[in-house]
């Protein structure tokens, strides 16, 4: 990335994230840059996003960043508090939310996530990773999914090591295949661009890149060979507006 | 009761155990107090692990370890949990791995004296081949084929609350999580409370336990601290953070367990 | 939105209804303007029948009852129900008999987007072989035999509460029966309120129903006469044991039905 | 009944009930007499006693008889109220309450319930009646069951036109053959006596008349051929303190 801008490439990525979240959208928000840029969308150009997290704040409207999925500045600005099981039953199971967010530790081209281990061996890791959390029914029951991770060659690979969250499994037909009710993902946001998936089939394409960014770069980044829209658009640049506000917000949850 | 008697008389080595709250309410002192005592060979339950397992496991009082999410919220990784499942420091640890709604819809199954509750989960996922107590299940009334996970049914649940009025029942409000469904689902119930009050005050949201369900009640004020307790007192991040430093190494969180539990009383 | 509309708007013959609330905040009103409006071959869902389901099965405007327990709630028994199950007056009246614990799990299954609830209900009795929608089913974790009941997911919910606020969220506290699953298992909802308010005060137990999951609001005070509404009214007893004489014959009922519904506008 | 005696049948029977109660017990309760003797318990020998109703409420101490299941005076004094999944899944299913009152319209010799119709065919009664309500899973659930019916050669039939709620079914063996895991019923408690079930056969006894009842009496309102216990005792007269309680809680209602 290039050294004269403006603004560093997670603010980028919460940038980009935030904007494609729609006002009155219903969405299922986790901790870290999904809380940011829903945050950041909410003081923006969508006052109306009704924010659900996993915790049971329903239609919360935190003015710092949460310091976890409970913290209590969601309860305390939240509509209403309720129970997981509510959360997951009332709320998600039946396709209630029209988007939800998703990090990962890997991805493939599919948008199938790993968040579980890495390593062959699941007796036996490499890497212990937190595990699951929500993220299997997120993952299957929202409208869409947006999944928000930094592009490197370790994240983006062939193969991931244990499938957490499955997002179109092995192509066309997977998820309804496995019963999943929801959308699945419809795009990948990363600190280098947006992948979104081909709507035949269904492997994320590169479709945007962000300012200073290059192809070449989002490729190198991405252990298969990505596939690359016809055009690649350009994300608009950050506003003052939009920096001031992310930089805010970060700089809250350190208080 | 006080907590070191209620922990005493009612957790026995190998029983299986949760310790509930999510990011809220978290009962810290009372698993210190298992710590304390020496409680051994648990099978412990909890969606997030946190600290407070992190510690119970580095401790060796841990056995089993069924859970849906195993990190230190907005901070990282739990060093001592790792160190267990790589090393079988200071003891193995075996694993039981679900997602948050399967996991809470185990302890609905238990809260309904049923074996099992039906959920759409898991689909599609590795979990479905690496974690028992889950089983596919063909709807009657029609060919849907959904997801049952078995009941969970601890020994023993303990949680933290806000309140307790005079005659033993409890009242907690803000996030709850899977609190109801624990307690209900639990042979045995520990309640810990910040206080004792004449009357409990409405609020959005509370949930009141009534005293039949509780087999002990004691009162640990800030018991739920570094974690929070709405009303009470906010989130102690600085402690999380600093978790990550002190569990790092089994030296330092060997002090940090001499010097913040064993030298210590019950909180 | 005034209820006229509401009603006029998203209940077609045909539908599937739900009019929930336990005794309390039954929604009388909605009810009426169902009558007022002649929709007409329904489908009814309620645990308890009540009055209001009495006088829209007298009206005609009910093909078919799903229900639990169809009495006068400690007055007797319901004479239009029994007229069109005998008499097939004004038409005949089809009905699915449960048991609550069996209507709750149908809603809990509704709202919970699964196809059946499983319980542990109806056994050993003559329901098993005579209503619809209901089946037996294996634990997956051993040989346990179970009971699953199908969703109920109607056309539309139609609930009475307490408060709305100027977001059109709404409030609703005591009492409230299966009224939560209702909603959240219905395609449309529509809610009536006593009143609207410019915010919340904390009670014991309250539920709020956030404006994403409400289809039509419209304020409809005292909308649950002659049942009540925690803080704003009793029950109207006298109107209970009244309707056993208005209710008894047809030409009785007619008279009722012209002065009480037809020739008043909406409540 | 004798014309001298200072109470009527349906106070003896109330009473008669209300003292079965036990103090902390956890009382499944409905409306009408067992409403009553609940809250008349209370305010003699059981003040803990712990009611729940099939409406929600947790732990309520009614002062006056509760003119529906979900009376305003049940919730205004309840500990707690809660929806209807709590009280059916959480409460009652996993058999948490100690004793459940029912009442019947007929009930055979193995105190099977009938509360649905009056006739043979289900689609065509003689008398449709209201129907199960929360009475097959109480019957079912609780460690306990007392039924409280005025006895009568209509009421206490050979057999009953639906099983309601499950009794003893055809004997021993048959609840646990249902699935059911509560001890089913304990006593049957009318105007005339108490009836328990015979410890082998399940079979209803006459085990206790009220003050002024003949055992004749009783075998003439009962259709079956009543077994009679080997020593049938006499119900205690009802104290002044009852009766004046009793009258009191019915009066209340009738305000």
């Amino acid at each position: 990335m290039s050294s004269e801008l403006k603004w560093n490439s997670t603010e980028m990525m919460t940038i980009a994230a935030s904007r494609i979240l729609q006002n009155e959208m219903i969405c299922f928000v986790g901790i870290g840059i999904p809380s940011t840029a829903a945050i950041l969308a909410k003081s923006m150009h969508a006052p109306e996003l009704f924010l659900v997290y996993e915790s049971g704040t329903v239609n919360t409207n935190p003015q710092k960043l949460p310091l976890s999925i409970g913290d209590g500045e969601l309860a305390n600005r939240a509509l209403s508090v309720v129970g997981m099981p509510e959360i997951f039953n009332y709320w998600l199971q039946p396709g209630r939310i029209d988007m939800g967010f998703l990090g990962a530790a890997q991805i493939d081209k599919f948008a199938n996530i790993n968040t579980t281990i890495i390593g062959s061996d699941y007796k036996n890791p490499k890497v212990r990773l937190p595990g699951a959390g929500g993220a299997p029914e997120i993952s299957g029951a929202c409208k869409e999914v947006v999944v928000i991770l930094k592009h490197s060659p370790r994240a983006f690979v062939e193969k991931i090591d244990f499938i957490t969250s499955l997002g179109f499994g092995s192509g066309p037909g997977s998820r309804k295949a496995a019963g999943l009710i929801g959308g699945g993902p419809s795009a990948v946001i990363t600190d280098l661009g947006v992948l979104k998936p081909d709507p035949e089939s269904c492997e994320l394409t590169l479709v945007q890149i962000h300012p200073g960014v290059t192809v070449e770069e989002v490729k190198e980044n991405t252990s298969w060979d990505l596939k690359v829209a016809s055009s690649v658009t350009v994300t608009g640049e950050p506003t003052q507006v939009e920096l001031e506000k992310v930089r805010l917000l970060v700089a809250s949850s350190r208080n | 009761m006080s907590l070191a008697e209620a922990i005493s008389l009612h957790v026995q080595d190998g029983d299986t155990v949760a310790l509930e709250g999510f990011t809220h309410l978290i009962p810290f002192a009372a698993g210190q107090e298992i710590i304390r005592q020496k409680k051994k060979d648990l099978t412990a339950i909890r969606l997030t692990p946190d600290l407070i397992y992190d510690q119970m496991i580095g401790a060796g009082c841990i056995a089993k370890l069924i859970f849906s999410w195993g990190g230190n919220p907005g901070v990282g990784s739990l060093h001592r949990l790792r160190d267990a499942l790589s090393n079988s420091w200071p003891r193995a640890l075996e694993i039981e791995e679900h997602t948050h709604a399967g996991m809470t819809n185990r302890y609905v199954a238990g809260a309904s004296g049923l074996p099992f509750s039906v959920l759409r989960g898991y689909d599609g996922t590795d979990l479905l081949s690496n974690t028992e107590n889950i089983a596919q299940i063909k709807s009657p009334f029609g060919d849907e084929v959904l997801l049952a996970v078995a009941a969970l049914n601890p020994d023993v649940t303990i949680i933290h609350a806000q309140q307790a009025d005079r005659k033993n029942n409890v009242m907690s409000w803000g996030i709850l999580g899977s609190s109801k469904e624990a307690v209900f689902a639990a042979k045995k119930v520990i309640i810990t409370v910040e206080e004792i009050v004449d009357e409990f005050k409405p609020h959005h949201n509370s949930v009141i336990f009534p005293e039949k369900l509780i087999t002990a009640l004691a009162v640990s004020p800030r018991g739920a601290w570094p974690s929070y307790a709405s009303g009470y007192y906010e989130r102690d991040n600085e402690q999380y953070i600093a978790w990550d430093e002190v569990s790092k190494e089994r030296e330092s969180f060997n002090q940090w367990l001499e010097a913040e539990v064993f030298s210590k009383g019950e909180k």
